[in-house]
């Protein structure tokens, strides 16, 4: 069971219960994506507010399992004021993270990179989720659906 | 009676471990476990008997066919079909049933003026074809809805098929475990003068079923929920109905002639099969069918009830309130399947928690979203019973339930 | 180089007898007889990973779907396809394959004005499924001929392209066993903006097929043909052209959202995967890709093609004149699939009194009415080899046929 | 191999070789019926001619086997001059002949009935192919060609 425990680690838990950045951005001026995993249903709604080459304000609404919404929650944190060149570097070094696992299962061409984990602070939290590979899309529903979002706002 | 040191031995799956625990199989709604003398079925199939069917003169191609005709007779004769032979089409699944039927029957005798009945708690596979069927010849789809209990609300059945040529409905829900009145919905079907087709899926593995009592006109159910192979599906229909319906899909062993400017369909059953069949999967689900009549409908779902009693209640002893059971509580007027949610505990996270425990559950929608829509949740957390599940089963599912409770608490 | 008593003990069936004779297993067009390790591939998964696919987050359900999704690598990895995950969509055999095909792709991108293009010598599941779609959108159907060596005519190609909007002819004929210049046909198909399909029923089992190299753009192949087992087939199609096609069968597993209103399809090739797939059937089909790559295609088709030679010479020694082979006399243009006929000895009695040699071969049309008629013969006998195959069987097959010229003389 | 010399006995090889009744009567006034094996591409054309309740004339055309095309010639010398009570029991003689093996792939309702081999006279060769079940549905093409044939002559 200790693979359980790395993945439900207390500071999941702890955004799960308590999400940051919770709720939606007026949009218009922000701008609004859905996020959905049609597996099992769970969803994130994510309004960004950028300006300036900057990610201004985020905010995360939507429902789901703890690993989807802490993540979510996580990633809120992470990216919230920086510039979207950082914004976009945090992603793909979270995405190569949970790649590690995915690659097995995907196309077999990408693969896996080492992953600096300190650079990814409290996000590194997640990284239990990689033993567990049916969870990784709850992972990264959020980051997917930020990615998408930003590509929208043609940011 | 089921003599359950007996059953779970015939079922090897149920010896393997998760985590270092023995595993707890409490998915039998998704799929049912095999037993050995299914399995073995097929590999002396392939070791034996193994040719195409129907075309060859040779011994093992009349094996083979006799085998494979065969296993209409032992799955008709589970069912009640008087003329399996002519009224037992095998498909891939239930899905690809009710495809057929919808798109059979539907594509030829629908019109925009005429109407389609079904429920809020069908499947996808008992719904989508009907959205893609309706677009293209815009009949109306009228829903039956589902009340507090999980119940199909019936007060205004007469209303619902007023116009309607035909009622489409499961037999069980695979989320709430209702079983619906089959006979008394053909009788008011017929009433109407709509036809009756059952979603046999959840049913036809788990209670009696006798198409000629209920009076039903076409079902559609899965090997592989009944302990046969996966890659086989069955449609059942009345003969006066399948000789009344076109081909779906089209090729090879369907045909009577084939020229450059048309052909002509075969008749009976094999109208519908196109291409190279099943085969071994017949066999197998015909050994499946054989053991399930063996093992007797009416034990199986004796077992099955008093099994869903006891885990009804530890689950509410040890949970209350924190535990809400979609479907009826009246275990006479439902199947093994227990959908639940816990608390403030994601389905996904209950799922994962069980399977640390080796309890395997399904966690997600269900493929019903418009029920669970209905029931205002985005997902449920599903135990399901087969004839192998004990009363430990419902034990391991409660301990790892508390575990869940503790982290999330 | 083939080790044929490695090979020969790898199949169980090779140790059936029929009438107290080893059997001479001369039918693999119709289906192949299947190894061991593939049979035990599908009863291991039974007894030890089997769940339903892709919801599950427990042990054995994160197996099956790795098992199942790893299928697509195993068999596209056969195939030369580039990106397995999103181009393999299985189905239950080759004509579903095609009838998914015509419906999906052909039911949304052809018109009343568009010509589709196919040939003589296909199979019906390759000629029906454009009928049927034919009357509903009423497009026009354009034959290529075949000539009196039984390979395609091609000199009136172009003109046959013009304004056809697809190509879709067999690899290998399964009455002719001619090979036809798939590359050259793709070329030309391009060339006049219309899109390549492959019937690859009878090549992928026998001949080496890159579908990059040969630079079509979807192919339909069957698993019961290829070692593998029934109850399983295979779409390949290339990404830019899966991506656009909408859903044909409809229900669980390949939506992404149902609402009472209508629905959203999922992308990938769960998009044509409604229901529970044939997952032990995957797991199968795997496992004889990854035999077949072992044993080598090219390796494969040297030693059927040999063994083909041979056996042309020991028919046409034995009974000269009395013997009509159709298709190609060239083994370099031809696999190893000999219709025939013998004086006035009709093909069905040819294969009883084989029988009665444990010789197997198929009497009939073969699924190809519209060549049959072309050729003139009601029905012919077929023998057809498979890798299992050796130079003593087509000596069985030459003894059997003197019995037959002798009762018939 | 004894089986198969009971299937093709020397008075099929016979028939085969030198059809009775062979070819077509001018119809109209006779009644022409084409049956078919879509298995094996067999086909009967049956070809009769009733007048005063009484089988007067029958031609047999088409292609086929030799199990297919002696049992319709062995058929037509065993219906021809007949009154059509007597052809139709002849015909249900020889279909139970037949049934005694195909029982156990139908529907299981029928019970084998005994055949009385002495009424059948010549068409008594034919009950080899008993013991060849795929073989049943050639032997009987050409009976249910005539049966057809004779209700839609309304005989
Ligand atoms: C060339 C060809 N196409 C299609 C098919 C149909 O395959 P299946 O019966 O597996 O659908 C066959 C096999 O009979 C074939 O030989
Ligand atoms: C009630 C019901 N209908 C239909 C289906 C679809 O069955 P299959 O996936 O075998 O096509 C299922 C199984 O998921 C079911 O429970």
């Amino acid at each position: 069971m200790a693979d359980l425990e790395e993945l439900y680690r207390e500071i999941i838990l702890d955004h799960y219960r308590s999400p940051r950045n919770r709720g939606e951005l007026a949009s218009p001026p922000a701008h609004r994506t859905e996020g959905f995993n049609p597996l099992c249903g769970d969803e994130i709604v994510v309004t960004i507010d950028v300006l300036d080459g900057v990610l201004q304000d985020i905010k995360i609404a939507g429902q789901g399992c703890s690993i989807s919404q802490s993540s979510a929650s996580l990633m809120s944190g992470a990216v919230k004021g920086k510039s979207i060149p950082d914004v976009r570097s945090t992603i793909a070094t979270f995405k190569t993270l949970m790649l590690s696992h995915e690659s097995h299962l995907g196309d077999g061409d990408a693969e896996p990179e080492a992953v600096d984990l300190k650079s990814l602070g409290e996000l590194a939290a997640l990284q239990g989720v990689v033993k567990f590979p049916v969870r990784i899309k709850c992972a990264t529903l959020g980051w997917n659906t930020l990615t998408q979002a930003l590509d929208e706002a043609g940011a | 009676m089921i003599n359950e040191a007996e059953i779970r031995a015939a079922f090897p799956l149920l010896k393997r471990e998760l985590h270092n625990t023995p595993i707890v199989y409490l998915d039998t709604a998704a799929s049912s476990l095999q037993p050995q003398r299914v399995i073995d079925a097929m590999s002396h199939y392939y070791a034996n008997s193994h040719a195409n069917v129907h075309r060859g003169v040779y011994g093992t191609a009349e094996e083979a066919t006799g085998l494979y005709e065969g296993a209409r007779h032992a799955v008709g004769s589970l069912i009640g079909s008087k003329h399996p032979a002519q009224e037992i089409v095998f498909t891939k699944n239930t899905t690809e049933s009710i495809n057929l039927f919808v798109n059979s029957w539907g594509g030829t005798k629908l019109g925009p003026d005429d109407a389609v009945v079904i429920s809020i708690m069908e499947h996808h596979a008992n719904i989508v074809p009907w959205f893609v069927l309706q677009e293209r010849i815009g009949f109306e789809l009228r829903w039956i809805g589902v009340d507090g209990n999980g119940e199909l609300m019936l007060d205004n059945l007469d209303e619902l098929l007023t116009g309607a040529k035909v009622l489409s409905v499961t037999a069980m829900s695979n989320v709430l475990g209702t079983i619906n009145p089959i006979a008394e919905l053909a009788a008011a079907a017929h009433r109407h003068g709509a036809i009756i087709h059952v979603d046999g899926a959840q049913s036809v593995p788990h209670l009696p079923v006798d198409v000629d009592a209920l009076d039903i006109d076409l079902m559609s159910f899965s090997s592989h929920k009944m302990l046969g192979p996966t890659g086989i599906g069955v449609l059942w229909a009345r003969r006066e109905i399948l000789t009344a319906m076109p081909p779906f899909l089209t090729g090879g062993g369907m045909i009577l002639d084939v020229r450059t400017d048309g052909f002509t369909p075969a008749d009976g059953p094999s109208r519908f099969e196109a291409g190279t069949p099943p085969i071994a999967e017949a066999v197998g689900v015909a050994e499946a069918a054989r053991y399930l009549k063996e093992l007797g409908l009416d034990a199986v779902r004796d077992h099955e009830q008093a099994l869903t009693a006891y885990a009804l209640d530890r689950l509410f002893d040890a949970f209350g309130d924190e535990l809400t059971v979609h479907g009826p509580r009246d275990v006479a007027r439902r199947g093994g399947v227990i959908s639940f949610t816990l608390g403030e505990v994601h389905a996904h996270d209950i799922a994962q928690i069980l399977d640390s425990h080796a309890v395997c559950v399904r966690p997600g929608h269900h493929c019903a979203k418009p029920l669970m829509r209905h029931l205002g949740v985005p997902a449920t957390a599903r135990a399901s019973f087969g004839v192998y599940n004990t009363t430990a089963d419902a034990d391991a599912l409660v301990e790892g339930l508390r575990d869940a409770a503790k982290l999330f608490a």
